[in-house]
């Protein structure tokens, strides 16, 4: 295996670190379902309300609470009751109703004469559209109306205001994606660069940043979280100031917990001897070799922090209504949970979903940076 | 060691200080007072209250006065509770959420520790998945879910154990809450441990204890559990601190009486003297557990020791 | 023994009845004390401790009567001395008792608790021990209602000498009620017993009753469900039907006199304009919010004072029997006319609530509703605190959230907060100089029928004016078990144990 | 010493690998380590390896042991006492593994727990494999580290691996070989960080206990003088295959293969002049102290203490200079090199170039690091784990040649790692993936790819076949010429330092017992401990001599 003395050219390129860890990656195949699923949720709630047909601040007024379904709202059933509820704001009693298909014909009677307008009292309700009068009689105390049933999709049902949850899970994905990456971001970076270089220089300096970490662990967050909002507004990057505040600090003592034993090892002296600076000590040699824990500890975070970004909204920070996020969601849904599970379940299953894919890729991509794992 | 121990102590005091100054002005910041009722009160009642309470003093006024009065061990009265002094409050409710918080510290440790280990070394098996599984249930199921479901299931439903309360305190009324409190901390540890723990069977000296045919067991227990146990030491602080001061959301769904619901609320009611005991509780406990995390990480790990 | 298992919904602030505020406490107080006149398990006010009074033809002196046989829990009778103690220390400015306010009607009380007078001038007196006397400021025609509150009912002289601050503690507490209180482990649970020397002791059937604070609606619900409790105050809004399926008529919701409403802040614009603030009232479905967005335990308000008021017949919202549509029709005429809307000024609002999922909701549902009109409904909540803080420093916004409960059911307690010299309840800043006049004129009349008149007449101008527009009454949602016999539905909610049984 | 020659048809074979091939899997395809080879071990029997480095001896045995790492693959057979080891499941092998078979891994640094005191180490597989208590484990221990010559044995049970030098470390791996008598030893490299006293020591314990017990022990070395003496059959090895065997005898007086020949051939030879006595001192320490600070045990035990690794030691390397510093494993000559460098906290005065540098900040030696470089003792500690080879070696530039394009520090990299006799296409592998030479190799190329002046050169031979160890003597030499180096060579390989170095420094306890020009040094000692020390490298000559003629 000696004494070659080959071309640059033919041999096998030289590799970057990032690169050797992709091709192990790569191999992983949980981490590389997890990305594809990853992927198509954060599609799905990118792209989703798009083609959604719903809004997701759109309210329906006839469908609040209604259970996830594959057919068609409304359902046969309700139709008649929903004529007469219709009927009945217009001052009108319901004679006859029929539906053939995806029409009705309806006779209404009052002890007047019927203003033809009133089918838009007909039509302002959800199950009914495109009302028209096609016959009246008895000198107009009668009339017919005809128009088409207003069949629409609720795939995972609507929400204690009568909203598409489908829909707003998306929109909820939106939020709570961006924040539970961004704000983990913020403090990964924070947390592991304070961590780092804390356990690093050690001594007074590390004892002084340390007690620093204490000081942010037991101020009062709520008073923080309130003040930021009477001072700042409602701005949303104020929820990334706000985790970002307190989500490095565990971040932060693992990191420089590691550091201390790893900066005894030779390999650092080695860095030393080779005059890397003090920084490139850390970013080359101390934070790679953090980063198992790193990155198993962002993981398991994230879902933390989407739901801590709805605990904000409580104090006023956060998405405002009718926005929403899953934490949000979620925490809606738990409050009715025997009676509407649904409402729960759905954006629970993403989360979880969402979670798990990260959990996977985070274990992928700390198997790929620990080279001696194959 | 003792020297370590003692001047850690020491710079706990100007710490604490910091804390409850900065904590103080923080709180004071904040719009609303104690008494802005949602049944508002008429400004003659209103001024009444803050002379009372000395809330109509300048704020450094104030602040001097309760340095002086907490130096002398006054923590002051409760703004909320108005027959209790904020002592009385926390030294009433802290046993309830010792009790409950070490149970779920010791099963999140313990717990964890085990099944991460277990899921490192089947790496990748049905047991990794399953646990790894578990595990993100844990963390990605909320407490505010967690719990009322375990209440609903075991209590509602099947009346195998109380829904709630503290009771009389024993293991059927404690039980459910301290699942749930445990659990999303069990969880982190045990992914914690599973990566610290795969880590540390790669490495050389665990594949000397394989030459020299130690069993197994003493190899993961002795060899690369230590190592592997190195990350969780450094979140023990963290989590033995907000364990012991127990949650609010576990407090309110079980009806424990501990304080955890008084940092939560006493926010919310502008509370301000039960703030600043709460703050100064989690604190001490902080510095307290990071003392002992460092002392332990010390006790672990020797080459961490000169520094 | 019979026990009792009770859900209170929140914990309890203080057992010292003048610093109490919410109706958690009121619940315990019921139970432990027992002031001139009380509630019965109906709800209406009579004769407790005083077993007679006698008013004079002015109105302004109340003579009572004290029951011989009431007795403090520890043996000593109640005497009129109890009575006089209690009033002054609830005006004594250095108590700063919150709802001091409340007895500002008796002569002196409100000179007294700001300071300017001594609290011996206060205009209550003991005759002897068994008579007590109360001249009032102005004839005040609700008196005896007042008198049942829970900040008025007497504590013990000696207990509270003896003790200071901690007289209210479980063990230390002297009482005068049904029950006296022997435990209580803050957060967990409070335990009463019977007190045996209560006058009416005979007729006190439950022994003991173990109130749990627990303030989390659905933990409530489960362990009313589990049956540990017997009695719950409080499930969910929106899980009534879903309880009625399960446990049928153990459910009970009675409305209450409370109001749930929107205020419009009338010192800017767009909500200056009576017609702007008109038309975004019409636009209000309060049957959809009521039925199907709280699902129940809300009903629909269309006057500011809610039904059930002895003697008084709420004013109704003009529009009150319009159908929607036409609201909407007509609301959008007012607005065209102000100048808003399509073509005109744009209307850009912002609704504030304080953070609460019901709130939440209804907020979501009427910005829906007010983007029907062409409106830029935007919504922003906060905690309580920093919402309440927020209007009650006279801060402007557009629409708010707010809600009131009556502390006593007379129409004054409602209409009070439309008054313009009263700078903290009026969050819009209503100023109606001819409504003042009217509340000012209620206060001499001394006919009732007369009197509910002129209130009625106030309530119909606010209601036209529309600086605030009631939504919404509350239902008291109780959790009432099938074992507990007595119980009545009641406006006031107020449900002394005294008058349940437990099979 | 001399061993007559066993017959292995007449014993019982205790061993037996027949076949074995390991394959380990890389980014870049194979790597076929072990390719096929057939050996066999007697009882009683000493039997060597030789070959040259990378040739898979280590795998070998690793792969017997069933310690291959996880990307590695065996196929083909071993057998002990007839029982197929390949394959077992673990806690069968453990029956075998550390009672009747035991270990010295060839890196002894990394192969102990940094989070237990050595005796403990120690203590465990004599605990778990013979029963009875960690005390008496625990006497057990000192009377082993007695046996291997650690100093202070009492003491030394209760440091931690990195409070001790690297001789003693791997002194403690052989004790703990040892503790069990064991049936087989295979010992790979055992003596590379020892002194030639403590060597002699150790080989004649094993000797020894080979008599007694009827020991068998398989030998992995480069030190050829030492297989000599040592062995009874010698397999030679080169590239995954066993070239040539037979007894030791016949492969040293008669070898057949050309590479066996070559290897014989590859002595150390040559001298080097010293510089010219105007040549400027570019590196002087005057006064060197480095103390260590031992904290007594927590609960009584022992009391704390200073250790004064190196003891007001002064040393001054001209330009071109080559100081040798020999001195008995323990003696402070690593801390000395580190304390030179400033990479360790050593008072005293230290010049580099004319400037004083021993106040220097971090900042300040930065600059000055790419003329100052450090081959450690410990090649595989020093290489950083998660880094792969082709970015270790370039590290250096990155910081010193900031504008170099990572095509062309990618091409230095290939000539760094050819001089070495390295194969570039091993860039994209990590430092776990290589045998222990590979890694002094790359340690090697880290350090010279920078075109430093001063180079401390930390035992950088001392895993390295004759033929490799001749290459890179070549290299440093015709580097020393063409930019006029200057190194300071720590060793205990005596023939190294006498062909390497122009002036040697001997030291023990510390201290600097005698210094002088190499051949003074080496014919006429004048210190009695530096007899000692010449006597037993001599003796080895001496033995050469007359196996050579
Ligand atoms: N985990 C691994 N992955 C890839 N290649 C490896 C791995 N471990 C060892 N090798 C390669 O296997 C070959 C044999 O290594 P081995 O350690 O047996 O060599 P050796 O003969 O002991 O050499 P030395 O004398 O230098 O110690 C080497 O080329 C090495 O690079
Ligand atoms: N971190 C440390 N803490 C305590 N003692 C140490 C430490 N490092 C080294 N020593 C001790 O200092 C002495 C000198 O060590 P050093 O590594 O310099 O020896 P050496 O001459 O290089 O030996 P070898 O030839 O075995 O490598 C040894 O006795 C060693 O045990
Ligand atoms: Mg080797
Ligand atoms: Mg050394």
């Amino acid at each position: 295996m000696t004494e070659t003395s080959l071309a640059p050219a033919t041999l096998p390129r030289s590799r970057s670190l990032l690169e050797l860890a992709w091709l192990r990656l790569r191999r992983n195949k949980a981490a590389m379902v997890s990305l594809f699923v990853f992927a198509a949720i954060v599609i799905f709630s990118v792209l989703g309300p798009f083609f959604s047909p719903h809004g997701y601040d759109q309210v329906y007024g006839s469908y609040v609470k209604v259970p996830p379904s594959l057919s068609p709202y409304p359902k046969h059933a309700t139709l008649e009751e929903a004529m007469k509820r219709a009927a009945s704001q217009a001052r009108l009693q319901v004679q006859s109703f029929e539906t053939s298909g995806t029409q009705f014909t309806a006779t209404l009677t009052s002890s007047r004469a019927i203003d033809p307008r009133a089918t838009r009292y007909v039509d302002r309700i959800d199950e009914f559209r495109n009302t028209k009068v096609t016959d009246i009689r008895d000198d107009g105390r009668t009339v017919v109306m005809q128009g088409d049933i207003n069949g629409q999709y609720f795939l995972l049902g609507t929400d204690g205001n009568g909203r598409d949850l489908m829909t707003r899970i998306m929109i909820g994905g939106q939020v709570s994606l961006l924040v539970g990456l961004l704000a983990s971001l913020v403090s990964l970076v924070i947390g592991v660069t304070y961590g780092a270089v804390s356990g690093y220089i050690g001594g007074r300096a590390d004892n002084l940043m340390m007690r620093f970490v204490e000081i942010l662990y037991s101020l009062p967050f709520m008073f923080f979280v309130i003040l930021l909002v009477a001072s700042f507004g409602r701005d949303f990057w104020l929820i990334f100031v706000a985790i970002g505040a307190i989500e490095w600090l565990d971040m932060a003592r693992i990191v420089r917990g590691q550091t201390l034993s790893l900066k005894r090892r030779d390999f650092i002296s080695a860095a030393h001897a080779l005059g890397l600076s003090e920084g490139a000590v850390i970013r080359r040699h101390i934070i790679p070799n953090t980063l198992s824990p790193v990155l198993v500890f962002l993981t398991v975070r994230i879902p933390r922090i989407i739901l801590l970004e709805s605990f904000l909204s409580f104090l006023g920070l956060g998405v405002q209504a009718p926005l929403t996020s899953w934490g949000a969601l979620i925490k809606e849904g738990a409050d009715s949970m025997e009676a509407a599970p649904y409402l729960l379940i759905c954006p629970a299953i993403f989360l979880v979903t969402t979670l798990f894919c990260l959990n996977f890729i985070g274990d992928g991509l700390r198997d790929a940076f620990d080279p001696k794992d194959r | 060691m003792l020297s370590f121990v003692l001047k850690r102590l020491a710079s706990a005091i100007p710490t604490l200080f910091v804390i409850v100054t900065l904590s103080f002005f923080l709180m004071r910041q904040v719009p609303g007072g104690p008494f802005n009722l949602a049944r508002p009160l008429p400004p003659q009642i209103m001024d009444n209250l803050n002379r009372v309470y000395h809330l109509d003093d300048p704020v450094w006024k104030q602040y001097l006065n309760y340095i002086w009065n907490v130096l002398r061990g006054d923590f002051g009265p409760s703004y909320v509770y108005r027959d209790y002094t904020v002592s009385e409050i926390i030294l009433q409710k802290l046993p309830y959420s010792l009790q409950l918080g070490s149970m779920a510290l010791l099963l999140a440790v313990v717990g964890g520790i085990l099944i991460g280990t277990i899921a490192a070394l089947r790496q990748n098996s049905i047991v990794d998945v399953a646990v790894t599984a578990i595990g993100n249930i844990g963390i990605t199921i909320p407490n505010f879910v967690i719990g009322p479901v375990l209440a609903l299931l075991f209590g509602q439903t099947l009346h195998w154990l109380p829904t709630g309360s503290w009771g009389d305190g024993s293991f059927r009324y404690l039980l459910l809450p301290m699942i749930t409190l445990a659990l999303p901390e069990l969880a982190t540890f045990a992914r914690l441990m599973r990566g610290s723990m795969l880590e540390a069977l790669h490495a050389d000296h665990i594949r000397t204890a394989k030459a020299y045919g130690l069993p197994a067991k003493l190899t993961i227990v002795a060899h690369a559990m230590r190592a592997g146990t190195l990350p969780i030491v450094t979140y023990l602080a963290p989590a033995a601190a907000s364990l012991l001061t127990g949650s609010v959301v576990v407090e309110k769904v079980f009806g424990i009486p501990g304080v955890g619901k008084d940092f939560v609320e006493g926010a919310l009611n502008r509370d301000y003297t039960l703030v600043m005991a709460t703050v100064v509780l989690v604190s001490v406990f902080i510095i307290i557990f990071n003392l002992i995390v460092d002392l332990l990480y010390a006790w672990l790990d020797p080459r961490v020791r000169h520094d | 023994e019979t026990v009792l298992n009770k859900g209170l919904g929140g914990e309890p602030q203080s057992l010292d009845p003048i610093h109490t505020t919410t109706n958690i406490e009121q619940f315990i107080i019921d139970d432990l004390y027992e002031g001139l006149t009380a509630y019965d398990g109906a709800g209406k006010v009579g004769p407790a401790v005083a077993e007679s009074w006698t008013v004079s033809p002015d109105g302004l002196v109340y003579t009572f009567k004290l029951r011989p046989s009431a007795k403090w829990s520890n043996g000593d009778p109640v005497t009129a001395e109890d009575f006089v103690y209690s009033f002054r220390r609830n005006l004594d400015p250095k108590e700063a008792a919150e709802y001091a306010s409340l007895s500002y009607p008796i002569k002196n009380a409100q000179a007294i608790n700001t300071g300017k007078a001594a609290i011996d001038t206060l205009g209550v007196k003991a005759i002897d021990a068994g008579t007590l006397e109360i001249t009032l400021e102005s004839p005040v025609p609700f008196f005896p209602e007042l008198l049942a509150h829970q900040s008025v009912v007497p504590v013990n002289k000696a207990n509270v000498e003896k003790y200071g601050r901690d007289f209210a503690k479980a063990g230390k507490l002297v009482s005068n009620g049904a029950y006296t209180v022997t435990e209580q482990i803050p957060g967990d649970h409070l335990t009463f017993v019977k007190n045996p020397n209560y006058w009416g002791a005979a007729n006190v059937k439950i022994d003991r009753v173990v109130a749990y604070p627990s303030e989390d609606q659905a933990a409530i619900q489960r362990r009313f469900l589990a049956g540990e409790l017997d009695l719950a105050y409080q499930f969910q809004a929106d899980q009534r039907k879903f309880l009625q399926e399960k446990v049928g008529d153990e459910v009970h919701v009675s409305p209450s006199t409370s109001s749930e409403y929107y205020a419009f802040d009338t010192r800017k614009p767009p909500f200056d304009d009576i017609r702007v603030r008109r038309a975004f009232a019409m636009a209000i479905d309060r049957d959809f919010l009521a039925n199907d967005v709280l699902n129940g335990v809300y009903q629909p308000l269309y006057s500011w004072i809610p039904e059930g008021i002895a003697n008084y017949t709420p004013a109704k919202a003009d529009f009150a029997d319009t159908p929607q549509l036409d609201r909407e029709d007509k609301a959008k005429e007012l607005l065209k006319e102000a100048g808003y809307g399509p073509g005109g000024k744009p209307l850009k609002v912002e609704i504030r609530y304080n953070t609460n999922e019901n709130w939440k909701k209804v907020a979501t549902a009427i910005a829906d509703m007010w983007k029907g009109l062409g409106a830029e409904v935007t919504m922003l909540n906060s905690d309580l605190k920093s919402h309440y803080s927020y209007l009650q420093q006279g801060n402007s916004f557009d629409v708010t959230r707010a809600g009131w409960v009556a502390d006593y059911a007379d129409p004054e307690n409602f209409l009070t907060l439309g008054v313009s010299t009263n700078k903290v309840f009026n969050y819009g800043h209503y100023n109606n100089p001819e409504f003042d006049a009217l509340m000012a004129k209620s206060f001499t009349e001394r006919d009732v029928a007369k009197r509910m008149q002129i209130l009625h007449d106030a309530e119909a101008m606010l209601l036209r004016d529309a600086s605030v527009t009631p939504l919404l009454v509350y239902n008291d949602p109780w959790l009432v078990s099938k074992k507990v016999k007595g119980w009545h539905d009641n406006l006031a909610n107020h449900h002394g144990t005294r008058f349940l049984t437990k099979e | 010493m001399q061993q007559t020659p066993v017959d292995q048809a007449t014993k019982d074979i205790l061993l037996d690998v027949s076949g074995l091939e390991v394959d380990f899997s890389t980014p870049d395809g194979t790597v076929k380590a072990v390719k096929g080879i057939d050996l066999k071990v007697s009882r009683g029997e000493t039997v060597a390896i030789v070959g040259e480095s990378g040739s898979g001896k280590s795998q070998t045995m690793m792969a017997l042991m069933g310690l291959l790492a996880g990307n590695g693959q065996v196929r083909g057979s071993a057998k002990y006492r007839g029982r197929e080891l390949l394959g077992l499941p673990a806690k069968e092998l453990n029956k075998v593994r550390g009672d009747k078979i035991t270990m010295i891994f060839q890196e002894p640094m990394t192969s102990l727990d940094p989070l237990y005191k050595v005796g403990r180490q120690v203590a465990e597989p004599i605990v778990h494999h013979r029963g009875g208590s960690y005390k008496q484990a625990r006497k057990k221990a000192v009377e082993l580290f007695k046996l291997v010559g650690i100093p202070h044995p009492e003491r030394r049970v209760d440091a931690y691996p990195h409070e001790m030098s690297g001789g003693q470390r791997q002194r403690v791996m052989i004790a703990m070989a040892l503790a069990n008598d064991p049936d087989l030893l295979i010992a790979d490299e055992p003596t590379t960080a020892l002194d030639v006293t403590v060597q002699a020591q150790i080989l004649s314990l094993l000797a020894d206990l080979r008599q007694r017990l009827g020991m068998s022990i398989v030998f992995i070395s480069h030190d050829l003088n030492i297989v000599r003496r040592f062995a009874d059959r010698v397999y030679v090895m080169r590239r995954g295959e066993v070239v040539e065997t037979g007894t030791t005898q016949e492969v040293f007086d008669n070898p057949r293969h050309d590479y066996t020949k070559m290897l014989l051939a590859a002595e150390p030879s040559g001298h080097k002049d010293p510089p010219r006595p105007d040549a400027p001192v570019l590196l002087e320490g005057r006064n060197i102290r480095v103390t260590y600070h031992l904290s007594g045990s927590l609960f009584g035990g022992h009391k704390a203490m200073d250790l004064k690794a190196v003891d007001d030691v002064s040393v001054r390397l001209q330009q071109g200079q080559t100081i040798g510093i020999v001195g008995e494993s323990g003696s402070g000559k690593s801390t000395l090199g580190r304390a030179l460098l400033r990479l360790n906290t050593g008072e005293g005065n230290i010049r580099f170039d004319g400037r004083d540098i021993s106040r220097a900040s971090v900042l300040e030696m930065r600059p000055l690091r790419r003329a100052l470089q450090l081959v450690f003792q410990d090649p595989y500690g020093s290489l950083s784990p998660r880094m792969s080879v082709g970015s270790i070696i370039t590290e250096g530039l990155r910081v010193h040649e900031p504008n170099l394009s990572a095509a062309d520090r990618d091409i230095r990299a290939i000539q760094a790692l050819t001089e070495v006799g390295l194969d570039p296409t091993a860039r994209n592998r990590y430092p776990h993936e290589f045998s222990g030479g590979q890694r002094q190799r790359i340690a090697i190329a880290r350090a010279m790819i920078l075109k430093p002046k001063v180079v401390v050169l930390d035992e950088p031979t001392s895993a390295l076949d004759r033929s490799v160890q001749k290459q890179i003597v070549e290299l440093l030499r015709e580097l020393q010429a063409s930019h006029s180096l200057s190194y300071l060579f720590i060793s205990h390989d005596l023939s190294v330092v006498r062909a390497l170095s122009d002036y040697v420094v001997v030291m023990k306890e510390g201290r600097i017992v005698e210094e002088g020009p190499t051949a003074q040094i080496f014919d006429a000692p004048r210190e009695a401990y530096t007899r000692t020390l010449m006597a037993a490298a001599l003796g080895k000559e001496r033995v050469e001599a007359t196996g050579t003629a």
